[in-house]
């Protein structure tokens, strides 16, 4: 977590991104450059085709055109894990979490690259394999300290509520010690209140010196923690710039807000 | 010799067409890989037998060994299937297995292991096509398959219910939306498809003869079939049918006869490797 | 580690030992004899767990890598008289390489389609046991095939060889414990919940299911070898799709995904097998009757099941609400 | 026509709905409005009774059917369109108008309700022996309104129509929906955009965090703006 830059630097782009489901496109030709110590917005109604750019982007999702490219190494076939371990960790809409484990479990297969698996460690536990489990053990508590969740480490899953999920899958993301994280809707669901408290978390990955990738329907909280906003509708860029310029543009409110009237 | 392995294998496949049509349908809208399939078959040979024993025409018994099987399903349905609609379909797949371990061993208990012979009007004329034989009881099966098979494509494609079935297999809470009842839609699907099964069953009765466990490798080609046709497509399980029975005449004629599952086998792994949306169906993206 | 733990550990050791211990008194042979094809229907049935409850891969193959195991045990003991451990190590090794290739292609494929490779992989199994006459010996089997010294001890007395089984037993308990309570274990049971999770953990899907596929199919392989051992004739038709059946239903009944319920549905369903013997040529047919039953009754498993309910019954009734939302599954019911 | 009281509702353990009521009357055009995930397709499955109601009432037509079977709704008169279409997709544009047809709650002259249905979607004439899957997102939501409309419906749910269309189609999609409660269908729309939904409703809700927040009993200018505040939280003039 120490990755600290000096400068802002493109650690991954992604160009010409086409994905097409059958006859139809989800997500044409779109491009984007995330850059170092910036939490990079990505908007656009429902069915915009986010959600079919954001699985591309993690690897999920094989774009039918285009490739990736992180810290210049272009990704030609990615396979998911592979963006995990080039440092791109992601979260879900619909939070993804392990139902019959604890929440400190669900943590600790986040740390999974970091792991003894070395099957002679494993069978003899030896000192080796004991050291990386308890340093992943406090570096999991830690995260979910960070989260202010760490009392709930030994519960299920199933007695969270929403919030708490979400913080989980966070810390989850952030045990891969990613460069690049990816944020799908992390507000969906919860109340202004929380809402002001994820996005100040989001500030607070932020400063660590990892750069965030933000889906959000919450306009106002993108709006104010984005350093850039890319705007999607039907599956193409609309727009792309800093909050202010994104306010202003006329088509992202007839996107917004629906162009089928006045407006 | 090359066109009788032909024929042989195309009169077997009809055979295997029609088990795998049910198979089929009951994967398609149950979501069930029924591992009891081939005992419906078993199922409808006994039936066959015992009728002919009452001295009943061999058609007749035929057509009876539909209800039969049909009967069989329907209670089995109700106390192996039906309880586990919501369940995964893992334990729907061992549930068809324990009722496939009952029936075999029933039958066996009841009618005792021996093969018994089940005799028909056609089984010892054969007629001469073009220098090849074929007993008219082989000619029989491939009419009465694809008679079958055609009328239940007929009314999958063009009637109400088999609009109602293939709506309730795309997409089961649209359809209930529209008015499918879908459990009731899968009782009847299940029993319909057993019952096709039971017809076969009472085929081949007089070529192979009746023994209980004789369901088993029935039930086995059926699933290679479906596979090579595509789960739940019901085209591709009646040319599925031929291809395997010509496959497995081709194997038994040219290389062992004693080899044959494990050829049979041997192609479902290829077919799963490189095509595992099956022979007929185009890819389809997965979808996160 | 804890208090409790070390206790809990102590106990099971306890347990162990007195099991060995206490086998070596067994005096009614029928009841050894039992007694050993049980032991040895566990180890196969923890091998199946691996796949079906840690990785969620359906195995209906699984008497396929038993049947190899035994096989490599009775050709490389008869035909090239190799010593009974020697070709215990081999056949350990070739079900685990087994494994792994026959997981190459399947550890791409899920649910039904999984579930009839495996099958088609038991089938190919058999067929060329049955068929390839020359190496398998066809359906006539193997004849003659050693059963081993222990050191001095010589294993053909029953009870020394239940105490082996046992011990064998106890050695695959404890490997299964220490892997599923590993980061191997962890990368199993998540790939089994959510395998888009495992994606983004960075946990590499496929390689984790071949792991799974190797060992499962060596520790297989090792119960063949047992049973060749012990039997010192093998013939096709021990390791045919009944056995894969019956295997798989073993697991789930007991409960999968856990250690205890595999052997206590090993245990139940030998108690059953041995006690139907009284209704003879019915037995089967209540077999299956009971399987159904117990799959719609109980589609959970026994073991969590019951688990589930002493938990219950011990919790305070603040907590229950929780337990009763975790009992259903998260589904959601649908009026009818 | 349509009564809800007090409806709790949820996936699993996670409850979505909380204590909501609302009411639609006879031939009333009623949004629904709100962001992403606040409950608007859950409160329409659990009308339809995809979803199980937990605590509440559902009144229809003076009768309780908070427990019937999906599948006897649309006996009922109620029809559901569902978000993201839904269309079967291997079945051609006519079988899937045909399936509702066949489940409707009297029987229909079927050449004209499809004259009827194909008057106000003229796109899918050409297209009545196309697979569902071919179509357009556009025509497939024309589809998916055809086929709940074909049954003669007393009442229409409708999840989201905009979602994912060009602004052109919206419009098209809208005025249609427009039409079809001009001649008497009571409607229930719930929308994301909420522009286009303004245009048409005559009165609407504004729901979050499942439950409703805002209820709006005329449609104005000052709305929008009111609208705006509660749930895009963005400041746009």
């Amino acid at each position: 977590m120490e990755r600290m830059s000096l400068m802002n630097k493109v650690i991954m782009s992604a160009s010409n991104i086409s994905v097409r489901f059958g006859g139809l496109w989800a997500v044409k030709d779109v491009n984007m450059e995330v850059e170092t110590n910036q939490v990079h917005g990505v908007m656009g109604p429902n069915g915009a085709g986010k959600s079919t750019f954001l699985n591309v982007l993690s690897g999920l999702q094989q774009p039918s055109n285009g490739y990736l490219k992180i810290s210049n190494q272009k990704i030609v076939k990615g396979k998911p894990w592979k963006m995990t371990e080039l440092g791109l960790s992601r979260s879900f809409q619909t939070v993804r979490l392990l139902p019959e484990m604890s929440v400190l479990e669900n943590v600790l297969v986040g740390g999974h690259l970091y792991a003894s698996k070395n099957p002679l460690n494993i069978l003899l536990r030896t000192k080796k394999y004991r050291n990386t489990e308890k340093v992943l053990t406090e570096k999991a508590c830690d995260l979910l300290r960070m989260m202010g969740i760490e009392a709930k480490a030994d519960q299920k899953i199933t007695g969270l509520s929403l919030q708490e999920r979400r913080r989980v899958e966070i810390a989850r993301s952030l045990m891969t010690e990613p460069r690049i994280l990816l944020l799908d809707e992390p507000c969906a669901g919860l109340n202004p209140h929380e809402t002001d408290k994820i996005a100040q978390m989001i500030l607070t990955i932020k400063s660590r010196g990892i750069s965030v990738i933000l889906v959000e329907h919450n306009v106002r909280m993108i709006l104010s923690i984005s350093d850039k906003i890319l705007v999607l509708d039907h599956g193409r860029k609309i727009a792309e710039g800093s909050p202010t310029d994104i306010t202003k543009d006329e088509g992202v409110i007839k996107a917004y807000l629906g162009g089928a009237a006045h407006a | 010799m090359f066109s009788q392995m032909v024929v042989n294998g195309l009169a077997n496949g009809a055979l295997y067409a029609l088990i795998a049509l049910g198979l089929t349908l009951i994967y398609g809208v149950m979501n069930l890989s029924n591992f009891a399939q081939g005992e419906f078959a078993m199922v409808g040979a006994f039936a066959a037998y015992f009728l002919k024993q009452l001295h009943m025409g061999y058609l007749l018994t035929v057509i009876l060994s539909f209800a039969v099987a049909g009967v069989v399903g329907l209670i089995c349905y109700f106390l192996a299937f039906y309880p586990l609609r919501r369940s995964n379909p893992l334990n729907m797949m061992l549930s068809s297995m324990g009722v496939s371990i009952f029936l075999v061993n029933l039958s066996q208990y009841i009618f005792s292991p021996t093969p018994k012979v089940v005799e028909t009007p056609f089984s010892d004329q054969s007629i001469q096509i073009l220098g090849v034989y074929l007993s008219e009881q082989r000619l029989l099966i491939v009419i009465v398959s694809l008679v079958l098979c055609g009328l239940t494509y007929w009314v999958l494609e063009r009637s109400k219910f088999g609009r109602s079935v293939r709506a309730a297999s795309i997409d089961p809470d649209t359809a209930m939306l529209y008015g499918i009842p879908t459990n009731k839609i899968s009782m009847i699907t299940f029993v319909v498809g057993v019952a096709l099964t039971g017809i076969a069953g009472a085929l081949t009765a007089p070529i192979y003869n009746v023994f209980p466990t004789m369901g088993i490798s029935l039930t086995l080609k059926a699933f290679v079939v479906v596979v090579l046709g595509g789960m739940g497509n019901i085209v591709g399980a009646i040319l599925g049918g031929f291809i395997i029975g010509l496959i497995e005449s081709f194997s038994a004629g040219y290389i062992s006869t004693g080899f044959q599952d494990a050829i049979v086998f041997t192609i479902l792994f290829l077919v799963l490797i490189f095509r595992p949306q099956g022979i007929l169906s185009k890819v389809r993206g997965e979808k996160v | 580690m804890t208090r409790a733990r070390k206790i809990y550990f102590l106990a099971i050791a306890a347990i162990c030992i007195f099991g060995v211990y206490g086998s070596l008194y067994l005096q009614n042979l029928y009841l050894l004899r039992v007694a050993i094809l049980a032991v040895i229907t566990a180890i196969l049935a923890l091998s199946v767990d691996i796949l079906v409850g840690y990785t969620g891969q359906i195995s209906l193959g699984q008497a396929g890598f038993f049947g190899i195991g035994a096989y490599v045990m009775g050709i490389l003991n008869t035909n090239f008289h190799l010593p009974f451990w020697i070709s215990l190590v081999f056949a350990i090794l070739f079900t685990g390489f087994v494994g792994f290739v026959l997981g190459l292609p399947t550890t791409k494929l899920k649910g039904h389609f999984l579930g009839i490779a495996t099958m088609g992989f038991g089938v190919i199994v058999n067929g060329v046991l049955n068929n390839w006459t020359s190496v398998t010996g066809g359906p006539n089997g193997i004849r003659g095939i050693e059963t081993p010294y222990f050191f001095s001890i010589s294993l053909e007395y029953g009870n020394y060889f239940l105490g082996f089984a046992l011990a064998s037993l106890f050695v695959v308990i404890l490997l299964i414990f220490l892997i599923v309570h590993s980061p191997i274990g962890r990368a199993w049971r998540c790939l089994r919940q959510d395998e888009i999770t495992a994606y983004v953990a960075g946990i590499n899907v496929y390689k984790y299911k071949l792991i799974a596929f190797m060992l499962s199919g060596g520790i297989a392989g090792y119960a063949g070898s047992l049973f060749a051992g012990y039997m010192t004739f093998i013939s096709p038709e021990t390791f045919d799709l009944n056995q894969s059946i019956s295997l798989i239903t073993t697991v789930i009944m007991g409960g999968s995904g856990t250690l205890l319920g595999p052997l206590l549905g090993t245990a139940i369903l030998s108690f059953v097998n041995e006690w139907l013997r009284n209704f003879s040529e019915l037995r089967l047919v209540i077999y299956g009757f009971i399987l159904v039953t117990m799959i719609t009754l109980l589609p959970e498993g026994i073991y969590p099941f019951f688990k589930r309910k002493i938990l219950f019954f011990f919790t305070s009734k603040k907590k229950k609400r929780s337990i009763e939302t975790e009992g259903s599954n998260g589904k959601d019911v649908v009026n009818e | 026509m349509l009564e809800i009281k007090n409806l709790v509702s949820g996936y699993g353990d996670i409850v979505v709905l909380h204590q909501l009521s609302l009411h639609v009357n006879q031939g009333e055009i009623v949004g629904i409005l709100g962001a992403n995930g606040v409950g608007k397709t859950t409160l329409l499955k659990t009308i339809s009774g995809l979803l199980k109601t937990r605590e509440g009432t559902i009144t229809y037509s003076e009768r309780e059917i908070q427990n019937i079977s999906p599948y006897k709704e649309l006996g009922l008169g109620i029809a559901h369109v569902p978000q993201g279409r839904h269309i079967f997709s291997k079945m051609t544009v006519l079988e899937n108008l045909q399936i509702s047809l066949d489940n409707a709650r009297k029987k229909l002259n079927e050449k004209q309700r499809l004259e009827y249905v194909l008057s106000l979607f003229p796109e899918l004439k050409d297209r009545l022996n196309q697979a569902g899957g071919t179509l357009s997102g556009g025509e497939q939501q024309m589809l998916a309104i055809s086929r709940a409309l074909i049954a003669d419906p007393t009442l229409i749910l409708l999840d989201e129509p905009s979602m994912g269309l060009a602004p052109i189609v919206v419009q098209n999609v809208f005025q249609a929906i427009k039409r079809i409660s001009d001649s008497g269908t009571t409607i229930l729309l719930v929308e994301q955009n909420a522009v286009a939904a303004l245009d048409i409703v005559k009165r609407l809700y504004v729901m979050d965090m499942g439950r409703i927040v805002y209820e709006s009993q005329q449609i104005d200018e000052k709305e929008l703006e009111k609208i705006k505040e509660v749930y895009l939280g963005m400041d746009v003039s």
